[in-house]
């Protein structure tokens, strides 16, 4: 037997979709949690309802790295369409569990093997429902990995117990099915891989929740007033969950209420009525991913151009196209910085983890209606769908920052003295009024064609050349409001990594595994376009910079590169995606790659370099 | 038949009674062509605005883009307003009424803006019977870009430009219908008076009232035989009856008319519609007979005009929304944000 | 009096739209063309069929120049709403006509007045349908010019009777009206001021063609089968155009068509039916402005991902939103480059003139069948709409390229082997079937999802990944299809500049105008995306680059800086908009502007610099 | 009634005329859940297809996105296809049948892919009157998307996730009634042999034929009471006649039958419908009648199924435009490239 590896290894269950496999996922996830170990759980599955191969693999990791491990150390195959694919997966000296009933040779003797009978097992469970059968059958191999890992029952109760919100009967016959398939596992098996579970206390002041639904609770302790979505995967559960968190949190005696979730017909419909939500001054979002944000292109240039303030979530899913609507990516920032034709500047959040998506979906409300524009925020499949460990969400720490909004009573202080375009204060943020505002003089007619300081119609050059650059001034504005960079620097490092979103725990990982081989790096996680003034600082104090991100063509390492010209030759892009989430293994590598492409040093060799890698490699 | 003008004699003639006067309802100079049938039909919202003693801070104006879509600016002009994008214009006006409920939504739209890009958007906001006046300024073609057939030309139309229209024309009002709009009516911009009257009655309406008027563009589609020019429109109007609007009940005078003669409709704000009967007896609250009226109209080349149907009584989208009454956008931080003590129960409901 | 200003000078005619303006126009344009002297015009009109002020502006430039000359010397006002405006626009020393009818006083003493009784002469026409009267006074201001100025009468009778297509009874109508303010001018004006036409013989083997209409010709030369359009200025005419010329080059005796022009309910569809005409094997094109193509991404990123050929034209217009739909802008760039949500890589031709109009038009249909990809084409409202003269069109000098498309015999010749995204020739590009082939093997199912060498739908992260670098393998081939910038090196000069589209004549009567005052300036005019490397040569061989453009952004210059980071440092961007067309006066004090950026020298303080003119500037 | 196979007998039992056998017309195995409506109704499509002997590789597919768009992966797989856009296959559609207009061409989309995001395209295609086959496979849901309420959904239909739907339904038979279709039917994926029938019927067409065919989601939406689901279909539903299609109007043999009893509608294409009169006689030439019958059945819950208006002799799309008989995607750059002469003439045209 080999040495013990303690919280310190991969699980991948391999089911059927549409089987209910992820109740049992879940709750190997939340009993590794609960017993204070470290984890993270991804679940890989297909754009489909029922019937074909599903994933999920969970990280247990001592060390706290989130990132996907792409070794498989524990394999379960209770799918004989996946199973030839499961077995080949395993690592070697890996555990190998299968569903006795998948009759297929196994002719790896590098691995432990485990056959389970479930199909037995679960012909012992009493009175199970016949639609249940599957769901509990899953419950069996958490049963036998729980005795096999070593994982507490009493952890798993809780999982179990907080999965059926406490409901006896479904607890019960879940326990039940866990136990015997626990108690099989001790008569029976024989342990001969290495991979143990052992408690630590290290989850104990953590929360486990997903990016949706901390977004969609964020969004509401921000004040939402108005959301319109349509569904589309890897975004319906954020707008799904914000009617339940409304209905929890902002309930009134009456029973009526302080907002309004509208399903629209699509999604030209869905930001338009976001928009017109906002203008009319209430707090409007609206949730989507790839697709529909390229159909919502039109109207965010004339949310941009117009001012209105709106949020605008991107759940990515890897694109161009329908691409793969189950698979992550950190692909649509390019196209949201230059969303829609004409000049025009795009305000992105860019979350790195649960927690940032409940402060960032209060915060974009600040930072819309403070600068009167759209806010994207740019979230992923990875982050929105998967269970992550998390700090709790923390009550927000300022006040609803409405912006520049002068009501009846505002506009009798000023005379009546009021444009809607006016640059009053020079930071390029003009003041509005709100329908409905009774004053004679509050009204204005907005509208997406040329217009000048008072909202009325202008072709005028000059006019139209003025407003353009009030917009220039009011995007420079939008610095101070933005979330800064995350910046770890580290001493004597001459190499600075930037990376943003979901990937920071992957990139952690692979930069302790380099700083292990001699290679020190800094590090900064950008958080959002307009780029502040850090971001630069970091560059600069740095020699090598290397802009890793989950996409084809380095689309961080684009923008930046035309931020800083000056900087560009620095910049190096370690750029990969095939719609898994990240690893540290490929984080490192690209790293590696990117870092080798400096020691060509004259600029005219690195500029043929660069316009050669772009087109052969990246 | 008499009208009677509400509180007539309480205030000067000039004066309505919220104190305003007629220019209190215009907005700034038409850029639009001389004679074009969009001004006919801006006068008219002006004219039934003031005659309803409408406060103008409390109407929204929406539009899409196209001539029409700019009529917005040519009246009202202390209303807010927005002009949105071509076709766009009911969802931009959705959530903007979301924002207040009370206010009164004015919408104008294009046959091009509603019934060529905007068809979707056009369907669905009447599926969800948004409080809205929806007003289609229907000429057949696109103005702005200069008179290509639109979706609501005739089959077979000729047009200098252009050449022939292959394909059967959309009918406003039959979409409307089938997409259970609870107020519909055609008119023609020529008829003032039954526009005016129409656009009376969908403004006490609850919910969507779509009015598909026959707007003549006087300079790409007002040969006498097209079915939107002016000619053609005196020449084939044939109004489903004489419709008049009351906005209170007491004040309805119709000493010269019998029962049989005519038709009342009781809006849910306390007004009422009357139908004088013309030719025959036409029920605007029967589903089946709408839906059958139009298409012998459509066979026969009829421009019927008048109030085709009407639902007074079904919820609009605000109220099916349940919505507070204080408008949305006048509440404040205590009202949107959950208190603190909720962050720990909503952190402890997570794992 | 003066001293002669002979061939040199602009006319800009003010009066009210919809009133038939543009015929007398155009014949003033033309009849100076007929006399051999290059000449350009431009129609500054409102978003607005009737009613509002209208200019014209003609150049007449016996240096070649075509750009927009921002002086006014000889003006003609007609319209009372803009006369007071038209009258300041005078230059100094400048001609000023007017209709006497109009009653405003005319205070100004540095320039010759002209007052013209064009309502009385008008009078004294016989038997004009009331209709018509308003486009036949403005031929008599064209009869005052042309006897004040020396417009050839023969001349203008050449362009009179192009204008009405020889029919006799217009011709003599409107040439007797000219006539009669010839005389009128001839008995009753003395000539005060300096400017004067006299015959060249510059314009002889040139043509004069609007680029909307050159581009519909050659697209009929592309061998043109589908185009969907939906109806917007400025690109209209450009469809419009396609059923004339189609009917005019491809008649056949039984009156069936080749092609089908479909006029679709909106830009989603138009692009839409344009790619499923593609997809299956049809030339097949749309034609849009900035909102059409906002709301073409979804389709667009369909197009790239499925590799369906299709031709989008964007006839540019100044946004963002709706912005001003009858001003020209160069605003779409950076937008196109990334439209749509994932990682995507446009075509985009750049054509400079009409006469590249035209051949942009028949090659734009080479390029995307050879790459199986869709081609933007950015023309804008200057090029489009206005009259240029133009090399005559030249039929094509290469075949049709059909790309690699497998019919029956094909197939039969390679036995049935085939996969729809095989990389079979290392070049990115595969071979595609076209529906309606009845060979067994044949048919594939297209799709925006995810999908193997033979098209099959896949999540497979390897297989994603292929194809996806297969993609950038064919983005790098395409550098050998697309046409190569037009360059100007001039020996001993240190600074380049860089330039795409109308802005060419513009950009060399500056670089002519610095050259006088001692700075030397190569120019290269970029005509395509993806660069091909002479772009990087020319950038190379300056010390420094800066980028001339029609936009807010300096669009040209950021996806620059994004393609060569290592030469980004010596980019800067000269960009500038309003909606009138580019003038070489801003332009020479833009590249000023932007050469003096060159001074600070160290890396941080250009970085510095950059990233504020950013802000604050640009 | 009994209906004859084509040439039965002249070939063995599993081969049809063009010498295939049924495997020749399936297609990959289905991903959709088990008793989707969806895979019964690409059975019944490959069933059709076989029994017409029509050459897979004469025909195109092409669908949106949704479970019911994945479909034609599902069926004959010698045919080109398109997965297009969510909502889009009517304009991906219309372009693919300008390539080759001899093309049989199948479209398959779902009500959210038609009745939302799609309602402009799908109304637009069939006022072209597109020769598609356009299936709507209508469960009332998103499917793909798990279960949220799609425009076709009824109201009050409450579901576990997504509480109660507050919406009246978009009816896809009246929308296209009333975009003037020309072929629009209402089946049930329940009862096979009338989805067949139809869709043979729909393919004899010439122009758009819409076919709105009730599909049970059997994971989202199959609650008895639901009506989309399997119970609610078989319980509600009300054929207007028995339909048959025969390919050639020699091989009619109705023994049983009196005239009286039966209509029969001539196709252009020399193929009949048949249809047996149930309980009362329903003439499906008659616009008139049919919206009235859609009406009735709206008013009263009822699932009618069957052919509810056909106009056979209207020109198709493709017809309209007077496509040269040859497909296009046939034609060589001599067709296509005017000739060098002519580039002369046009220099000349400018001035
Ligand atoms: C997305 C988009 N496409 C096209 C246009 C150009 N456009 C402006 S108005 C218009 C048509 C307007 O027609 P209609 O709604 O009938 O209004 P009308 O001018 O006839 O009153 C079009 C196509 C646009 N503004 N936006
Ligand atoms: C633009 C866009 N928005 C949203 C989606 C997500 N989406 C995929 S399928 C679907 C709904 C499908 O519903 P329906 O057409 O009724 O098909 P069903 O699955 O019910 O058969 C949606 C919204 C998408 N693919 N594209
Ligand atoms: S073009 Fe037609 S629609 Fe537009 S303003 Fe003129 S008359 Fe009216
Ligand atoms: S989810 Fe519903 S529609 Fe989709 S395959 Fe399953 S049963 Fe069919
Ligand atoms: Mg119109
Ligand atoms: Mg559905």
């Amino acid at each position: 037997m080999n040495k013990n590896v303690v919280n310190d290894f991969s699980i991948t269950v391999g089911t059927v979709n549409g089987s209910g496999s992820s109740t049992a996922n879940n709750t190997i996830l939340r009993a590794i949690f609960k017993m204070g170990i470290p984890v993270s759980g991804k679940n890989l599955f297909p754009s489909n309802i029922e019937g074909l191969p599903t994933w999920y693999t969970i990280r247990v990791s001592k060390d706290g790295y989130l990132g996907r491990d792409d070794r498989q150390h524990v394999v379960v195959a209770m799918n004989p369409a996946s199973f030839a694919r499961d077995l080949e997966s395993v690592a070697p000296g890996g555990a190998f569990f299968y569903a006795d009933d998948i009759k297929f040779a196994v002719n790896r003797s590098d691995i432990s093997v485990y056959p389970m009978p479930i199909k037995h097992i679960l012909r012992e469970q009493a009175g199970i429902p016949s639609e249940l059968r599957n769901a509990v059958a899953n419950m069996i191999y958490v049963g036998v990995l729980s005795h096999m890992l070593g994982m507490d029952m009493e952890a798993i109760r809780a999982a179990v117990e907080f999965h059926f919100k406490r409901r006896e009967k479904p607890v019960a016959m879940n326990m039940k099915a866990l136990q015997d398939g626990a108690d099989w596992a001790r008569a029976n098996l024989v342990k001969t891989d290495p991979f143990r579970l052992a408690p630590m206390n290290k989850t104990g002041s953590l929360i486990m929740a997903d990016g949706n639904t901390a977004a969609a609770i964020g969004s509401v302790y921000g004040g939402l007033q108005f959301a319109a979505w349509y569904p589309i995967t890897p975004a319906s559960s954020l707008a799904e969950s914000l009617t339940d968190y409304l209905e929890l949190l902002r309930p009134r005696p009456d029973g009526k209420h302080t907002y309004a979730v509208v399903q629209a017909e699509d999604e030209l419909a869905a930001l338009g009525m976001a928009i017109g939500a906002g203008w009319g001054g209430l707090r409007a979002m609206t949730s989507t991913s790839g697709p529909g944000l390229s159909l919502m292109t039109e109207f965010a240039g004339l949310a941009y151009f117009a001012e209105v303030p709106v949020v605008i979530w991107d759940v990515q899913r890897i694109g161009p196209s329908t691409g793969l609507p189950t698979r992550t990516s950190q692909g649509d920032l390019t196209f949201t910085a230059h969303i829609g034709h004409g000049d025009s500047h795009s305000v992105i959040l860019l979350p790195g983890n649960v927690n940032e998506c409940f402060e960032f979906g209060w915060k974009a409300f600040d930072i819309a209606e403070r600068l009167q524009t759209p806010v994207f925020v740019l979230s992923d499949l990875d982050m929105g769908m998967n269970q992550w460990m998390s700090k709790p969400f923390q009550y927000p720490d300022t006040q609803m920052d409405r912006g520049k909004t002068l009501w009846e009573k505002d506009l009798e202080a000023r005379g009546g003295k009021w444009g809607r375009y006016l640059d009053e204060d020079q930071d390029g943020i003009p003041y509005r009024t709100l329908p409905g505002n009774q004053h004679p003089l509050a009204s204005y007619f907005a509208r997406g064609t040329g217009h000048d300081e008072h909202a009325r119609y202008s072709e005028d050059a000059a006019t139209w050349h003025r407003n353009m650059e009030r917009l220039v001034r009011k995007y420079n504005t939008a610095k101070k409001f933005v979330p800064k960079p995350v910046i770890h620097n580290v001493k004597g490092a001459k190499v600075g990594i930037i990376c943003f979103g979901s990937t920071e725990s992957a990139v952690q990982e692979a930069r302790d595994q380099l700083a292990a081989t001699g290679l020190k790096s800094g590090m900064m996680r950008v958080r959002s376009l307009p780029f502040t003034s850090q971001v630069v600082k970091f560059i600069e104090a740095y020699d090598q910079i290397v802009v890793v991100e989950m996409n084809r063509d380095g689309q961080l390492h684009l923008l930046l590169c035309q931020e800083f010209p000056a900087l560009a030759p620095k910049l190096r892009a370690a750029a990969y995606q095939d719609g898994l989430p990240a690893s540290a293994s490929w984080i490192r590598r690209e790293i590696l790659q990117a870092l080798e492409t400096f020691k060509k040093k004259s600029v005219k060799k690195a500029a043929k370099k660069t316009s050669a890698k772009k087109g052969a490699k990246k | 038949m008499t009208q009677t003008l509400p509180m007539a004699g309480t205030v000067p003639q000039h004066t309505n009674t919220v104190g305003l006067e007629r220019k209190d309802y215009i907005g700034n100079p038409t850029t639009l062509c001389a004679g074009c049938g969009h001004n006919s039909i801006s006068s008219q919202i002006i004219a039934a605005c003031y005659e309803l003693n409408i406060i103008p801070e409390k109407v929204v104006k929406f539009s899409g883009i196209g001539c029409s879509s700019k009529s917005p600016t040519y009246f009202l002009n202390r209303a807010f307003g927005f002009n949105s994008l071509h076709g766009r214009m009911p969802s931009i006006a959705t959530g903007a009424m979301f924002a207040d409920h009370t206010l009164l939504a004015v919408g104008v739209s294009g046959d091009g803006d509603s019934a060529s890009i905007g068809m979707g958007q056009f369907k669905h906001v009447i599926r969800r019977n948004l409080d809205l006046v929806y007003i289609v300024e229907n000429n057949g073609v696109y103005g702005l870009t200069k008179g290509q057939f639109s979706a609501t030309a005739e089959l077979g139309l000729e047009l200098k430009k252009q050449g022939v229209n292959e394909y059967l024309p959309v009918d406003i009002c039959m979409e409307a219908l089938v997409s259970n709009a609870t107020f519909v009516a055609r008119s023609f911009a020529g008829n003032s008076k039954q526009v005016k009257e129409l656009i009376k009655a969908a403004i006490a309406h609850k919910g969507i009232a779509v009015l598909d008027i026959i707007s003549p563009c006087v300079t790409f589609n007002n040969k006498d035989d097209s079915h939107h020019s002016y000619a053609w429109g005196k020449a084939h109007e044939t109004p489903l009856h004489e419709f008049s609007y009351y906005p209170h009940r007491e004040e309805i005078t119709i000493p010269e008319m019998q029962p049989g003669d005519m038709r009342q409709v009781d809006m849910p704000d306390g007004s009422t519609i009357i139908l004088k009967n013309l030719e025959s007896s036409y029920d605007p609250t029967n589903r089946m007979e709408a839906l059958r009226k139009l298409e012998e109209a459509r066979v026969n080349n009829w421009l019927i005009t008048g109030l085709i149907y009407v639902e007074p009584q079904k919820a609009s989208f605000t109220e099916t929304m349940k919505l507070v009454d204080t408008p949305l956008n006048r509440l404040e931080e205590k009202d949107l944000r959950p208190a603190p003590e909720t962050m720990a129960k909503i952190n402890a409901m997570m794992f």
